[in-house]
């Protein structure tokens, strides 16, 4: 049922709660910036700063594909399991040369999403179902192809990728930081973006308009696999190694990071400076719960309960009533 | 531009679904420059046979002709980029954007690096709005719009382009009065540049005020081609319906000094921003009418009454006793019932069966130790579909294949097989033909006769006078008015429902 | 009525086809891999497909079933749970640790308890606050996980003297040859097809699923029709719980992680749907004994389980793919 | 703490950093967890625990972490010996030494830390294959249960066995499958060989640990088939010991997550106090046969 505003409610003056729900995540990230600074010396050291940046950068550019695919109404749980594959890859085919490897893997990321879109478009099957699929299928490859072990890459140039810095910047951050940007230019100004949008608000109009709402998906399903496999290659340049292991947990993560941004979890509503916040925000708890040293139990404890608040956040707040 | 020149023809045009008939041979045409009216009962074929023009469906037989060659659209949007558009009653929307968007969604006008150009959006979009008379920006989001508003929205977006034929397929349930009065111009600037309009709608009254001529179907045949101007109301429902229909709202109504023992009181409910300090009460055997305007907030105090909105104060109180505001479970042990006004989102489990949907509400009595007395209900469903005249191919069907009508009676039966002490009925007769309205109106009657207080929300003038006994007018979420049959006219009412001299005659 | 329902849109009627399509997937499409898939095994292991197999597989599948059961349950009300797999380690822990303090009864009712107790909360959250079901019983994974782990400091608990204790019966005992676990698994699937299908509970249930709004247009107390839900999934899951904690009279955190996506695949394989409103107990016993075949036939032939995920990602695409290609006459339209 | 440059710190003023592997995931690293802790503060040191709950790219970042708090030494358990080196490289250009614990680091790494402290679990491997050749009289067929695929410690222990077993000539491995350190699953796992292999054709049972090794009684009891079989395992728990006392455990390793712990710790603070280290510090990890079971006590873990 549409929630109406009604016709006798006016809202001109200025509301303390309108305003909070509207900017929550920006104030989430103030409240963790001095929260932590409190607590530890450290946190606020340009280093660390750094550090964080760095640290998010990985999750930072999943989520850019996982907004995308929030955006329009589905989510994606396999990007763990393909920055994995494509963090193997990459370093498997290391003998062919780092570009070949690279796009190789890219490749290959870009695959897996366009399967997982196609089965969630021209199949009409959840997209829970199906990624839960590839998640498992995709993590199955991953250990058969590694035999288990992890793979070293024997190139050090590679493991330059992920070291590199423009000035003060590191690459990967600067990587997350351009396509962000792109991204959100995307979102804003082109029929990909409102049709987006337009799906996740109301996949029937959006159908009705003539929008191709497969081809899109699709898209979206790409850009998440690809994301993720950009993301795993700089992990595995980062380690210079990759192991079948890698990202178990962080489609949960992505989503985490990408729901606490504001992006509603049913689609139509969100854009990527949210999900900049949430995912610095999240960046900063898990970082800054490093240096709190607290029980990784606790630690545990602390990322459901904060799960579960972002749920909250999201049941809450109605885009409608901005 | 020829007179009388047919820009479309739709030729023995039969359609089956498994186990039903929906069209068979009809013929359909419309010329240009016309409003050609499409009439019939509900389940008659009229949507279908619209869907099988714009390619939604394909006909089992049949071929259409547009513009004089054999045409077969592969689905809405390229029957809009060859000229024919169908608006349909749903709305369509994406509320989380804006109204220029949402018109011009899917088709969004880009400059040349390949951007979206939203100067040229709003500007086209603004033009387009003024040309209809929406008194709403461009850049509003459509999710904050009134639904009549949003079924503007709908309207331009049809005519986005130029076009040949435009199909409205009930565009009048929830518009205004004054909204109307503006399709209706629109419609005739149309037909004046020569484009052929379809108009389907259930409100005869429409039906003779705008169209040229009329064709009318009966389950699934075309029974008619009419002269708008050389027909009247009583032929055209005998077509509709293959009978002749009596002036059936000519009920009689108890007055002032019959009532009976009070069901239902409320007093001083209020919501906020919804409706404000409402007091009223029914009694046994009494129709009482609800009256108002689109937004008037009826719907929301009948949902409160029956118990699926809270209220912020006031009290509710059934046969004397307070009752639990809020709580619909309760209000239904109660035998209180409701008929919304929304049948797909509110009304049915469209996934489920016929009989399960039925019996949705009897069942918590037709059980033993929590297990369904399966013999019972049937012998309910047989019942229930016998009396309201259910068409079902059985018991098992997904309800959500019924035609709108047949959606309705089933709900109706969900709330009569409980026998409830109240019945509330939001909007019964929306996109009801002649033929089951008058039926629906006839039960109500019957009801009251046999002591179940009604409440009656309807828009339309006509069926509120004719049913009630007794007629509130609300507007902007109060009461403004209160009349028995005897003493109400059209023109009180109206002043009721528009809130000219609110106040003046408002009651306790 | 068999084929395709259309509806007021192009867009109802894609999505309405599509429906259709996974309707006959999920009915034919997954029996038919299904048998090849068994036929395929057996002709490669010759004890594969003989009696005591069977019944192996049916008692590894009680547990993962038993929980299918209330997940059905979840799925046709239109709600998920993914705090099942903690659930078994907190109830397996719970009940393995009060039965020496308290002994078996006690603790087996503790377990039992503590299940209902987490369910309710689940059952709050997403009943009462209406908040989403995925992510905050993920959340709630996590809460539980740690809860378990503080609790058992990471250790194993066990039974100290398992001979002395009849506790052991509820996992590894047989009546007339049949395992109990199995026997339990059995009356929970007769129970809960039963309600489902017979009783009132089971008619609202569908509904809050089909249709949540015109539920409570209905008068159908949707709040606590969801909340149940979740009472009855945490039941399973204790249920579940103290099976597993009998078969190995020890508990850890570890036991039963992961599950809830077994779970959940097995329940969704046997074709009930995942957006509320259809589905029943017969269909999540099939789909629950593909994966147990499944996952025993691989270690049959010999391949590490992570082939199986392989495999039943292709079945899932070879299932689909196969109903596409014959639906449309060509593979990709 | 302070970095590495300067004079080496007081103990008292040692602060160590550590990185887990996956705490909680079975007692010996919960147990490694709570002595790291104890023997810590019982030395008046600080500490940093971390834990990457298996997540290698965690570990790197906590490794990055903890080069920002600018601790005296880093602890890593990797979760993958390989994905740490470059992490490990930073630690060491900003002068911050590292040990690695438990699980070795890829040899590549071997210039970029001080030390090495813990079980050998290669060696563990092998000794367990010597006692499953002692048990079955050098003549048998065995099944082997891994750990967690992917991880460090179960492979070794499985290359372990393995090298050992190709030396002798009358013992075969027919079947391997991971049993991902969980009770449960490998007694599924073991349900599902006793089934594939009709009695007489398993003699031995190799589980990587006592957990999984109970899971596999558990299913050999119920199939009555525990006599047929000997087990031998690569590292003892509580139950564990019980089992070899009633003789269901043919052998074992002892290794004690306690000195593990203990022996992590020792070193850590030496190495922040600038003394010199040995690069392997391998605690003891001798074999139990119910011959020499007396000599130990019952793992609290
Ligand atoms: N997809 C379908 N499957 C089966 N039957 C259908 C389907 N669509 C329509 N029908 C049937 O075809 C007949 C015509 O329905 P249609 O919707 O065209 O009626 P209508 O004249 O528009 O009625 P209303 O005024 O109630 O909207 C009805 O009996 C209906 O049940
Ligand atoms: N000015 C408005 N702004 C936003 N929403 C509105 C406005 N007016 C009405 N609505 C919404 O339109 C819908 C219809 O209004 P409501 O139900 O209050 O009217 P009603 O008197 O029951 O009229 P009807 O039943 O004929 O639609 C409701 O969902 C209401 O919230
Ligand atoms: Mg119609
Ligand atoms: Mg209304």
């Amino acid at each position: 049922m549409k929630s109406k505003t009604g016709i006798m409610k006016v809202k001109d003056n200025f509301d303390i709660w309108d305003f909070v729900q509207k900017n929550s995540i920006w104030l989430i990230f103030v409240i963790c910036i001095v929260f932590f600074s409190i607590m530890t010396p450290n946190f606020l050291r340009v280093r660390n700063i750094t550090n964080i940046f760095l640290q998010s950068s990985f999750i930072g550019i999943m989520s850019i594909g996982m907004t995308y695919l929030m955006i329009d109404g589905n989510f994606d749980l396999s990007m763990g399991s393909i920055m994995a594959l494509s963090a193997v890859l990459v370093i498997g085919f290391m003998d062919y040369g780092i570009p070949v490897a690279v796009l190789l893997s890219l490749l290959a990321g870009s695959a897996i999403g366009a399967l997982n879109g196609l089965f969630v478009t021209k199949a009409g099957i959840n997209a829970f179902i199906v990624t839960l699929g590839s998640m498992l299928g995709v993590r199955g490859l991953v250990y058969i192809y590694t035999g288990e072990r992890a793979l070293v890459s024997s190139e050090l140039a590679f493991s330059e990728i992920s070291a590199a810095s423009v000035g003060p910047i590191p690459l990967p951050v600067l990587i997350f930081l351009i396509m962000l940007i792109l991204g959100e230019l995307v979102l804003r100004y082109t029929s990909h973006g409102r049709g987006c949008y337009a799906i996740g608000g109301n996949y029937e109009a959006a159908v009705n308009a003539g929008i191709k709402v497969d081809k899109h998906i699709i898209i979206n399903f790409i850009l998440a696999g690809f994301t993720a496999a950009l993301a795993g290659i700089l992990m595995a340049s980062r380690m210079n190694a990759a192991t079948p292991t890698l990202g178990m947990e962080d489609h949960m993560i992505v989503i985490t990071a990408v729901v606490l941004g504001g992006t509603k979890l049913d689609g139509g509503f969100g854009n990527l400076i949210r999900t900049l916040g949430g995912v610095l925000v999240i960046g900063m708890i898990r970082n800054g719960m490093n240096l709190l040293n607290v029980h990784s139990y606790v630690n545990m404890l602390i990322m459901g309960l904060i799960l579960i608040s972002v749920v909250y956040m999201d049941q809450k707040f109605d885009p409608l009533e901005e | 531009m020829k007179e009388n020149e047919c820009i479309l023809e739709m030729r023995n045009i039969t359609k089956t679904f498994p186990g039903v008939k929906a069209l068979d041979k009809v013929n359909f045409e419309v010329k240009k420059g016309e409003v050609h009216a499409l009439v019939g009962e509900n389940g008659a074929g009229k949507s279908t046979l619209m869907k099988v023009l714009s390619g939604i469906h394909s006909p089992s037989e049949g071929e259409i002709i547009y513009q004089g060659k054999k045409v077969e659209f592969a689905g809405p949007l390229d029957a809009k980029a060859k000229g024919v558009v169908l608006i349909h009653q749903e709305l369509s929307l994406v509320d989380e954007m804006t109204v220029a968007e949402n018109i011009f969604l899917g088709d969004l006008p880009r400059n040349k690096f390949g951007f979206i150009d939203w100067k040229g959006l709003n500007k086209r979009s603004k033009e387009l709005l003024e040309r209809l008379e929406c008194e709403f920006e461009p850049t509003e989001l459509v999710g904050r719009l009134s639904i009549a508003r949003q079924q503007m929205v709908e309207i331009a977006r049809g005519l986005t382009q130029d076009v040949n034929i435009v199909v409205f397929d009930e565009p009048t349930a929830s518009l205004t009065q004054e909204e109307e009065k503006v399709l209706f111009e629109n419609i005739n600037r149309l037909r004046e540049q020569g484009t052929a309009i379809v108009y389907i709608s259930h409100r005869l009254n429409e039906i003779f005020q705008i169209s040229d001529r009329i064709t009318v179907l009966r389950d699934g045949e075309m029974t008619g081609l009419l002269n708008t101007a050389e027909t009247n109301e009583c032929e055209l429902t005998s077509l509709m319906i293959g009978r002749d229909l009596e002036d059936h709202l000519d009920f009689e109504k108890r007055g002032r000094d019959e009532i009976g023992k009070e069901v239902l009181k409320v007093e001083g409910l209020s919501k906020d921003g919804l409706f404000n300090d409402i007091s009223f009460s029914i009694h046994e055997g009494e129709v009482l009418g609800l009256s108002g305007l689109v937004g008037a907030g009826r719907s929301e105090l009948a949902e409160t009454i029956f118990g699926v909105r809270k209220a912020d104060s006031g009290k509710i109180f059934l046969e004397g006793d307070e009752i639990k505001v809020g709580d619909a479970n309760k209000s239904v042990d109660l035998g209180i019932g409701f008929v919304p006004e929304n049948r797909k989102e509110q009304g049915l489990i469209l996934g489920r069966s016929v009989l399960d949907n039925l019996s949705l509400a009897k069942i918590r009595n037709l059980n033993r130790y929590g297990f369904i007395k399966g013999r019972e209900e049937k012998l309910i469903y047989q019942d229930y579909q016998d009396k309201l005249d259910i068409k079902t191919p059985s018991s098992k069907q997904q309800v959500k294949n019924l035609s709108g009508g047949n959606q309705q009676k089933v709900i109706m039966a969900k709330w009569l097989c409980i026998n409830p002490k109240l019945l509330i009925l939001d909007e019964p007769t929306v996109g009801i033909d002649v033929g089951t309205k008058a039926e629906i109106h006839k039960l109500i009657r019957k009801l009251a006769a046999a002591g179940i207080a009604v409440l009656v929300i309807s828009s339309e003038m006509p069926e509120v006078m004719g049913v009630s006994d007794r007629i509130l007018t609300m507007y902007h979420g109060e009461i403004t008015g209160e009349f028995y049959a005897e003493e109400a006219t059209e023109e009180k009412l109206i002043k009721g429902i528009t809130g000219i001299e609110a106040g003046a005659c408002k009651v306790g | 009525m068999g084929s395709s329902v259309k509806t007021e849109s192009n867009l109802k009627d894609s999505s309405s086809k599509k429906i259709n399509f996974a309707e006959i997937i999920k009915r034919h499409g997954i029996l038919f891999v299904f048998l090849l898939m068994i036929i395929g095994i057996s002709l490669r292991t010759d004890s594969f497909l003989t009696q005591n197999n069977m019944l192996l597989v049916l008692r590894q599948v009680s547990v993962k079933g038993i929980i299918a059961c209330g997940m059905t349950y979840m799925l046709i009300g239109g709600e998920f749970d993914l705090s099942v797999g903690s659930l078994v380690s907190l109830t397996a822990v719970l009940v393995i640790d009060f039965h020496d303090i308290l002994g078996p009864f006690a603790a087996i009712i503790i377990a039992i308890l503590a299940g209902i107790s987490v369910g309710a909360f689940n059952g709050f959250l997403v009943g009462f606050l209406k908040l989403n079901s995925l992510i905050v019983t993920f959340g709630m994974l996590f809460v539980i996980q740690a809860l378990t782990l503080l609790y058992t400091g990471g250790q194993y608990v066990s039974v100290s003297n398992q001979g002395a204790t009849w506790f052991s019966i509820i996992g590894r005992g047989f009546i007339f040859g049949i395992p109990i676990p199995v026997i339990i698994f059995g009356i929970i699937l007769i129970i809960f097809g039963v309600v489902l299908s017979k009783t009132v509970y089971g008619r609202y249930l569908y509904s809050v699923g089909g249709n949540p709004i015109a539920s409570k247009f209905s008068g159908i107390p949707k709040t606590y029709i969801t909340f149940s839900t979740f009472i009855i999934t945490g039941l399973t899951a204790a249920i579940g719980g103290i099976i597993l904690g009998s078969r190995l009279m020890s508990a850890q955190n570890y036991l039963g992680q992961g599950y809830e996506f077994d779970i959940i695949t097995a329940v969704v394989l046997g074709g009930t749907s995942l957006f509320g409103g259809s589905g029943s107990i017969p269909k999540t016993l099939i789909g629950v004994l593909i994966l147990g075949f499944l996952s025993n036939g691989f270690i049959m032939m010999g391949f590490p389980y992570y082939v199986q995920w392989v495999v039943q990602w292709a079945i899932l695409i070879g299932a689909v793919w196969m109903d596409v290609a014959s639906k449309r006459g060509k593979i990709l339209a | 703490g302070s970095s590495g440059d300067e004079a080496a710190p007081d103990i008292d003023e040692v602060v160590i950093g550590i990185t887990n592997n996956n705490v909680g995931i079975d007692s010996y690293q919960t147990t490694h967890y709570e002595t790291f802790r104890e023997e810590a503060e019982e030395l008046g040191v600080e500490t940093v625990r971390l834990d990457a709950t298996g997540d290698p790219a965690l570990q790197v970042n906590q490794i990055e972490d903890l080069i920002q708090q600018q601790v005296d030494v880093i602890v890593v358990w990797p979760v993958s010996g390989d994905a740490i080196v470059p992490a490990v490289r930073n630690a060491n250009q900003q002068g911050i030494p590292v040990l690695i614990a438990n699980s070795p680091i890829d040899e590549s790494g071997f210039e970029l830390v001080e030390g090495f402290a813990g079980p050998d679990n290669l060696t563990q491997g092998k000794y367990a294959a010597q006692m499953m050749k002692e048990a079955l009289d050098g003549e048998g067929k065995v099944v082997e249960l891994m750990g967690l695929p992917g991880y460090v410690t179960a492979h070794q222990r499985s290359d372990g066995f393995n090298e050992e077993v190709e030396n002798y000539s009358g013992i075969e491995v027919i079947e391997t499958q991971p049993a991902d350190w969980d009770r449960s699953r490998a007694q599924e796992v073991m349900e599902d060989f006793l089934t594939k292999f009709p009695s007489g054709q398993i003699d031995g049972v190799y589980a990587a640990d006592d957990n999984i090794a109970m899971g596999a009684i558990n299913a050999l009891e119920e199939a009555g088939r525990l006599d047929e079989v000997k087990i031998t395992s690569a590292t003892m728990f509580g139950d564990g010991y019980d089992a070899m006392k009633e003789g269901k455990i043919y052998g074992t390793i002892y290794q004690s997550p306690v000195e593990d712990a203990r022996k992590t710790v020792q070193t850590a603070v030496r190495i922040a106090t600038g003394e010199e280290v040995e690069f392997f510090n391998y605690f003891d990890t001798p074999k139990v046969t119910l011959d020499n079971i007396d000599e130990y006590e019952r793992p609290i873990w």
